[in-house]
């Protein structure tokens, strides 16, 4: 961000019609605090009457009112419930739009073009909130080109606060009451008017073209104490010095159930916050369903179709959602995006229905504790918009409710992919889900589908030769070169063979660069077992096959009980070996454990995680657990990488 | 689908419904005002579309082709408040492949639901001049206290887009998608200012299934809960703040007593409003 | 075979790991080797249990008669670990059917003589009880995780 | 309904139900295209009809009872659950009936903006009759959808008159059912000005369509039944009835919106359990459109009155119950043409909603619905909270004259096939316009079972 060379300048009062007009005549619509149904909203301003002349704003938990002052000013209120993100990351995008002509597929993204804006008065814990914006949705490796779009069409008039409301804590999540970066003018407002700043070349025109001479020293030093005056009249009321780690050891304090108790896990505090930025898609489609259009909304992490899996939603209970809410906001926000996710604004505070003050709560949960976790760098990839055509080849069933696809005529980035990397799959009208490629082909892939639901269904009971939407490959697959040299120990139960056969081909193909190779494969019953051929021929190709299923009929002359119990026929030690485990959550648990007892080492135990994964780049926020977005971050994990993060309840 | 999620609502595991070509579908109703099914004849500018993507066989309201099923699709809207009604239900069940209920009578009991706390028998005396000759349950319920129901539609009445929305997912068989969250998402989406928090008007949105759009504090008004209570609906928590922020202790358990009444966890405050109401009543009668 | 040559089998099986070697000759005294053909019956459900056996080698299958279903296995035995446990728990009765898979080998000790050498020798005792402890513990954590019915296809998938 | 199960019109064969000699029973065991559920039982002895029943099954919902302790807005919310085709009808009899009691007066521009809604109320269930329940009667289909196979742009322009008076009631309301912002002392919010005038155009463009309409129905052919009926409905002196003026009748009865209980009582039959309403002389009198227009032609919007001179029919109205169709064309074009003038006209009121204060008393009032007069009366403790309730809806006190008209209609049809004639009665019902939803509150679910064996 290039700072304007201008020094500051005063603009009278009674000028700022001229400020307001420049920026529309430069085809600027101009959007800036106006009064509605009680309260300060975000919306167009033609003049300064528009603007909250001569009204304070009374702010605390679960309250706000608007009180007159009966002075000229305009920038007495601070922030109202709406933030920028209204215009920045609008509550409803169009994404993407899909038709079926004659059996042909096409999916185009529905994008548009922003309009043009001028944001007049953005404070500074709102300023914080657009940069933080700006590194979640445009500054990682994948990016929401319609958020990046609707940012540069935006100019940026801000106002540092001579104010503050009693939920107000930018001081403490520095963020204001100052400017800081991010705006092309600063205004600070005085008895009769405003000293105007430029931070930006675009600043620097407005202010040659406003009617403002430059700032006497006088007027400097007011503008300045004023604004150190609303630093001191907040004080610093969260002690955030070492905040992230206290709260991560805090996951099992006793106070989440009782915040609990009083959360009514209706959303307000994400919806208001600034920087919230957890979405879902839904595919709205009209009666004949040969067109529709998937649109992006808001959403939070306190709904529960937000935590969805199959087998309902793991964050069921109102302190798992809140807990996921805070931990994420003051901690993991930091290791995903190296700054914390609140900037103090307080409007969860205010317009929280029961008045729940986040201040309190984190004082209230946060004791002292140890040091931070790194997440992987990852890969570039693909918007969330775009997809590439596939055609199913060929449907094989598996076991009774499993069905293997051949889908090829394919994008070659499909079949350039990794072991234990997913593709989502878009069927019009359904929604879009992911599902992990169980084997690679020169020209195609092979995808193994559990009929578990509508979408599900719906594609494995498809003609061959229908064509599907397909995103990635995404995700983080198998480090299969960290078992270069090793023994390798493969334990999985029912479906969760699928994302790992990649990874058997991968041994197999160059199986004397590795050790012993298991393979630990439990299933409900002989019948529930995925690729039995396989299964059967693997041994001749050097991999240790042990099957196991939880019951049988007398047909059956393999081995009963669980998977893990495998561990126990074989005479292995951990120490030079590498495990690679996926399954059922519960199931995982175990396994690693006795991985663990048998001394594999946490950085050499992968394991793949399934949540209710919808964007699959980390930009909708669903999948997210502790630290890591599944999707982007993983599937695949080392267990160190986890932490904890797998035996604790509703994370 | 809210019926997979609420206790309050049975659903029957099913195979997801094959997209039959063009389904038989057919409208009942038991107690009610005829605004759900009225709400079908409000798609003016679908209607003749649903025709055709819908072979509609039994709709009294709306035609004089009748047909006792079996049906692809039933659609019935009301409560069950009289023994006929539990056997014609149960009867309907058998010949709808998908039965779908719609709105908060059918779902949760209805307005008429205010009567299941006792107070039926007083009540029928005091408007029938011959009460014994009158057959009705002392209660007035949802149709899946009696019936599996495969899926249903909340409000008072339904909302159009969700019917919509539930009509074009029976053209391709997948399960609708209607949200289960607080009325709130909707509302902040839409830019609505929060009426509790500006104004300290008693809402009903944050403990209430969205559905409706919003539409109460839109119109400057708090939401009354016709699409009934959302999952995890945290009532005691929301009726303290109410009662702690000049609400009068009476009118609290009054705003739960409503269309939605007999849906738990509405059902123990509206039941504080109901014997408070009845108390009234016998102060009348006296 | 000789005892020690029985002691030493013990010795290298997955519950006489861990065993002192005195503990192990102690055992081997009244140790017998047996084997059993495929689908021979090894405990019958109900029955008194006369014997407590480690398996060698082989499959033995633990199953129980659903009426309706049929005989389902709820476990194998694998080489190394135990079966007919009862013999040392009251009332010394099968708790479910034990068959051979295929041919299997076994060490057997008759139930009332190990009662008697475990109830005079305490040092015996506790070294044996604590293993025999946890091949049951064991199945009982297996069961639960079997019960918990994991891999389960899922009714209500998002998609 | 239990019965009703067989294809075809819902009709019950004769055979089904016996009949001694000289003897012709009438039976539709559910009446369709009405709202609510009802059957009608007609006995025809020796020429001699000696029963007419319009029987009820909708089941009882006690809304006295309902209200009972609640407060005057919550009694607004919830009177409209009575009706989900008029539920304005419901929120307008209440509002003005609380407002009566407690002095208030609300803002000329929401005096305005209620007759507005109301006329939204009109033009959707206007539209819904004569397109979709009433005119298949005329035409010969069983619904409006077979209709629309060989009738298309007719039922596409009902559906679209129809559709515009469900979004008036949505812009001021929120939703075309049940809306939500009828408030005692005004509504919970006032239109914006730009809402209002983005119906104009269509507004506009629909005057020339319910012109067409009246046309059209005016050239429907009815049976033959002509009777000279005692017609009941508001009048106001200048303006066409709705929220205000005087329940005045063509044999001089004249009280205020809120002495009905001067003139009027319900009465039980003794074939039925239903309450009827009757004048204290023992008179029944027909309520709706038919009524209003013989009573309050002078006060008809120019461009209505207009149409009805074009179609020359203001007597048959007043006569033949079959032309019902076509003063519900008048009043379709009367409430589209008003709601023209009042969104062209509308500025955003100073006092949305006036305050007030709750006060002990009886609060009784009458207003328009689409079906006709209907009466609402509370009594009210000194806390404002309802302590008992009278509500009398249109079809209620219709009912009687509804019965007396089977009667008189059945000799004229007695000669036509079982079937026809039997069909014939139910299209008589249906030109009522009944909604059985609203008379439910009061009505006997279990007529048959209660009252007589089956001869």
């Amino acid at each position: 961000m290039v700072t304007g060379a201008a020094e500051a300048r005063f603009l009278p009062r009674s000028q700022l019609q001229v400020l307001i007009d420049l920026l529309a005549e430069d085809g600027r619509r101009v959007i800036g605090p106006t009064v509605a149904d009680g309260a300060v909203v975000y919306d167009e301003v033609r003049s300064p009457d528009d603007l909250p002349v001569g009204l304070r704003d009374e702010q605390a938990p679960g309250s706000y009112r608007l009180v007159e002052t009966g002075t000229p000013r305009v920038f007495d209120v601070t922030v109202g419930m709406t933030s920028w993100k209204r215009y920045t990351f609008p509550p409803i995008v169009p994404l993407t739009r899909a038709s079926r002509e004659d059996g042909h597929l096409s999916l185009e993204s529905s994008a548009e073009t922003p309009e043009l804006l001028a944001f007049l008065g953005v404070r500074g814990c709102e300023l914080a909130a657009l940069r933080v914006q700006d590194r979640v949705l445009a500054g990682g490796p994948f990016v929401d080109t319609d958020y990046l779009d609707r940012r540069q069409s935006s100019l940026v008039v801000a106002a540092q606060c001579t104010r503050a409301a009693k939920t107000c804590f930018c001081t403490s999540m520095g963020t204001g009451p100052e400017a800081g970066e991010g705006a092309d003018l600063v205004l600070t407002e005085l008895d009769d008017g405003f000293l105007v700043e430029s931070r930006s070349p675009m600043g620097d025109q407005l202010l040659d073209r406003l009617p403002a001479d430059l700032a006497e020293p006088a007027q400097q030093t007011a503008a300045r104490l004023a604004v150190a005056a609303t630093r001191e009249s907040i004080g610093n009321p969260v002690a955030t010095e070492g905040l992230h780690d206290r709260l991560l050891d805090a996951l099992d304090s006793p106070r989440w159930q009782e915040v609990a108790d009083r959360c009514l896990a209706c959303a307000n505090c994400t919806l208001v916050c600034p920087t919230c930025f957890c979405t879902s898609v839904t595919q709205r489609a009209d009666l004949d369903t040969s067109t529709i259009v998937a649109e992006r909304s808001w959403d939070s992490c306190f709904t529960a179709g937000f935590a969805k899996v199959a087998g309902g939603s793991f964050r069921s209970r109102r302190q798992d959602r809140y807990r996921q809410w805070l931990t994420h906001k003051f901690a993991t926000w930091i290791d995903q995006f190296g700054t914390s996710g609140c900037v103090g604004c307080g409007r969860c505070i205010s317009w929280c229905p029961v008045g729940i003050d986040v201040r309190e709560e984190l004082e209230a949960i946060a004791p002292p504790a140890e040091g931070l976790r790194k997440h992987p760098q990852l890969a570039g990839g693909t918007g969330p918009a775009t997809y590439s055509i596939g055609t199913i080849r060929s449907i094989a069933a598996e076991t009774a409710d499993t069905y293997s696809l051949v889908i090829d005529g394919i994008d070659p980035t499909i079949t350039n992919g990794t072991p234990g990397q997913f593709l989502m799959v878009e069927q019009p009208g359904f929604p879009a889900f992911p599902i992990s490629i169980s084997r690679y082909g020169l020209d195609h892939v092979v995808l193994t589908v559990r009929a578990a639901g509508p979408a599900t269904s719906h594609l494995v009971h498809s003609e061959p030769g229908t064509e599907i939407g397909l995103r990635g490959p995404l995700g983080v697959g198998w480090p299969v070169e960290r078992a270069l040299g090793r023994d390798v120990v493969i334990a999985t139960g029912g479906i969760g063979l699928a994302p790992l056969r990649p990874l058997i081909d991968a041994l197999v193909s160059a199986r004397d660069r590795f050790g012993r190779v298991r393979l630990h494969y439990g299933a409900r019953t002989p019948r529930d077992m995925l690729y039995t051929d396989e299964l059967a021929s693997w041994p001749e190709l050097g991999i240790e096959v042990a099957l196991t299923v939880d019951r049988a009929g007398p047909e059956w002359l393999g081995r009963v009980g669980v998977v893990t119990q495998l561990f126990d026929q074989d005479d292995w030690r951990g120490q030079p070996a590498v495990a690679y485990l996926c399954g059922p959550e519960r199931m995982m648990q175990v396994a690693v454990r006795t991985v663990g007892e048998r001394g594999i080492p946490a950085e050499r135990t992968f394991v793949s995680l399934e949540r209710h994964m919808e964007c699959g780049i980390g930009l909708c926020g669903h999948c997210q657990m502790g630290k890591v977005f599944v999707c982007r971050d993983g599937p695949v994990f080392s267990v160190a990488q986890l932490g904890d993060a797998l035996n604790v309840e509703g994370l | 689908m809210p019926a997979a999620d609420s206790h309050l609502h049975p659903t029957r595991p099913k195979a997801p419904a094959e997209a039959i070509a063009r389904p038989r579908v057919g409208v009942a109703k038991l107690t009610s005002c005829d605004g759900c099914q009225l709400t079908i004849l409000d798609l003016e500018d679908h209607l003749l579309e649903i025709a055709a993507a819908f072979e509609i066989v039994e709709f009294p309201e709306a035609t004089s082709n009748r047909s006792s099923g079996p049906y692809d699709v039933l659609l019935v809207e009301g409560s069950v408040s009289t023994p006929e009604q539990v056997e014609w239900i149960t009867e309907l069940r058998r010949r709808a492949g998908i039965l779908v209920t719609i709105g908060a009578c059918a779902t949760a009991g209805g307005i008429q639901a205010l009567r299941n706390w006792g107070n039926e028998p007083a009540w029928r005396a005091s408007v029938y001049p011959r009460p014994e000759l009158l057959e009705t349950l002392a209660t007035s319920t949802a149709i899946s206290d009696h019936v599996v129901v495969d899926a249903e539609l909340r409000g008072c009445p339904i909302d159009p887009h969700q019917l919509l929305e539930l009509l074009a997912s029976l053209r391709v068989g997948r399960r609708p998608q209607l949200a289960d969250e607080a009325v709130c998402l909707a509302c902040k989406r839409r830019g609505t200012v929060c009426v509790v928090v500006a104004e300290g008007i008693p809402c009903l949105g944050p403990v209430t299934q969205t559905g409706c759009g919003a539409i109460c504090p839109a119109f400057g008004r708090g939401c009354y809960a016709c699409f009934g209570p959302k999952e995890q609906a945290n009532v005691e928590s929301l009726a303290a703040w109410f009662a702690e922020h000049g609400v009068d202790e009476t009118s609290v358990p009054r705003l739960f007593a409503g269309f939605t009444a007999y849906a738990p966890p509405f059902r123990e405050q509206a039941e504080r409003a109901t014997r408070h109401a009845h108390g009234q009543k016998e102060r009348t009668d006296a | 075979m000789s005892e020690r040559g029985l002691a030493a089998r013990l010795g290298e099986s997955w519950f006489g790991t861990n065993l002192p070697p005195h503990a192990l000759s102690q055992l081997a005294e009244i140790a017998t080797l047996r084997s059993y053909p495929a689908e021979a019956t090894v405990l019958r459900e109900g029955a008194p249990t006369t014997e407590f056996g480690v398996v060698l080698s082989g499959r033995i299958a633990l199953r129980t008669l659903v009426p309706e279903r049929g005989p389902v296995t709820i476990l194998t035995v694998e080489p190394g670990d135990v079966f007919g446990w009862s013999a040392l728990v009251e009332p010394h009765e099968a708790t479910s059917n034990a068959v051979a898979l295929e041919a299997a080998e076994a060490l057997v000790f008759d139930g009332p003589a190990l009662r008697r050498l475990l109830a005079a020798d305490a040092a015996l005792a506790a070294s044996v009880y604590p293993r025999l402890l946890t091949a049951v513990a064991r199945r009982l954590v297996a069961t639960r995780t079997q019960l918990l019915d994991l891999y389960a296809g899922q009714e209500q998938a998002p998609w | 309904m239990h019965e009703s199960t067989g294809a075809g019109p819902g009709l019950v064969p004769p055979a089904a139900t016996g009949g001694r000699d000289g003897e012709v029973r009438f039976e539709v065991a559910e009446l369709t295209r009405v709202e609510g559920e009802g059957s009608l039982k007609l006995v025809v002895r020796d020429g001699e009809v000696v029963e007419a029943q319009l029987a009820i099954f909708e089941a009882p919902r006690y809304f006295e009872q309902l209200v009972v302790g609640r407060t005057p807005d919550e009694v607004i919310d919830i009177v409209a659950r009575i009706c989900g085709i008029c539920p304005v009808a419901y929120q307008m009899s209440a509002v003005h009936a609380f407002e009566d009691l407690f002095g208030v007066t609300v803002d000329p521009a929401v005096r305005v903006l209620r007759r507005l809604l109301y006329c939204g109320e009109w033009i959707e269930s206007h539209a819904l009759h004569i397109y979709l329940l009433h005119a298949p009667d005329f035409l010969g289909y069983p619904s409006a959808l077979e209709m629309a196979a060989d009738h298309r742009d007719l039922v596409a322009q009902g559906l679209r008159l129809k559709r515009l008076g469900n979004r008036i009631i949505e812009v001021l309301g929120g939703r075309a059912i049940h809306p939500v912002s009828v408030r005692v002392g005004g509504f919970s919010r006032a239109p914006r000005r730009r809402e209002l005038e983005a119906l104009l155009p269509d507004l506009e463009a629909a005057i020339p369509e319910a012109q067409a309409t009246l046309d059209w129905v005016a050239g429907l052919e009815p049976p033959d039944f002509v009777r000279d009926p005692l017609l009941l409905s508001l009048s106001h002196p200048h303006e066409y009835p709705y929220n205000d003026g005087r329940i005045v009748s063509n044999d001089g009865i004249d009280v205020g919106p809120d002495e009905w209980g001067s003139a009027f009582h319900e009465e039980q039959v003794a074939w039925s359990h239903a309450l009827q309403a009757r004048s204290h002389s023992g008179e029944m009198y027909l309520l709706g459109p038919s009524a209003r227009v013989t009573l309050s032609p002078e006060t008809l919007h120019p461009l209505a009155a207009e149409g009805l001179a074009r179609v020359g029919m203001a007597d048959e109205i007043r006569r033949n119950v079959f032309r019902s169709i076509v003063a519900r064309g008048v009043e379709l074009l009367h409430a589209i043409a008003e709601a023209r003038d009042i969104v062209a006209a509308y500025a955003e009121p100073d006092v949305i909603r006036a305050p007030w204060t709750p006060r002990a008393g009886v609060a009784a009032w009458a207003t328009e619905a689409p079906r006709g007069l209907l009466f609402h009366r509370y009594e009210l403790d000194g806390d404002g909270l309802v302590r008992h309730a009278q509500i009398v809806p249109p079809t209620s006190q219709n009912q009687g004259a509804i019965e007396r008209d089977l009667a008189g209609f059945a000799p004229g049809i007695m000669s036509l096939p079982h079937a026809e004639a039997t069909h014939r009665f139910e299209q008589l019902i249906r030109s009522y316009d009944p909604c059985i939803s609203c008379a439910t509150h009061f009505l006997d679910l279990r007529i048959e079972e209660a009252g007589e064996p089956a001869p």
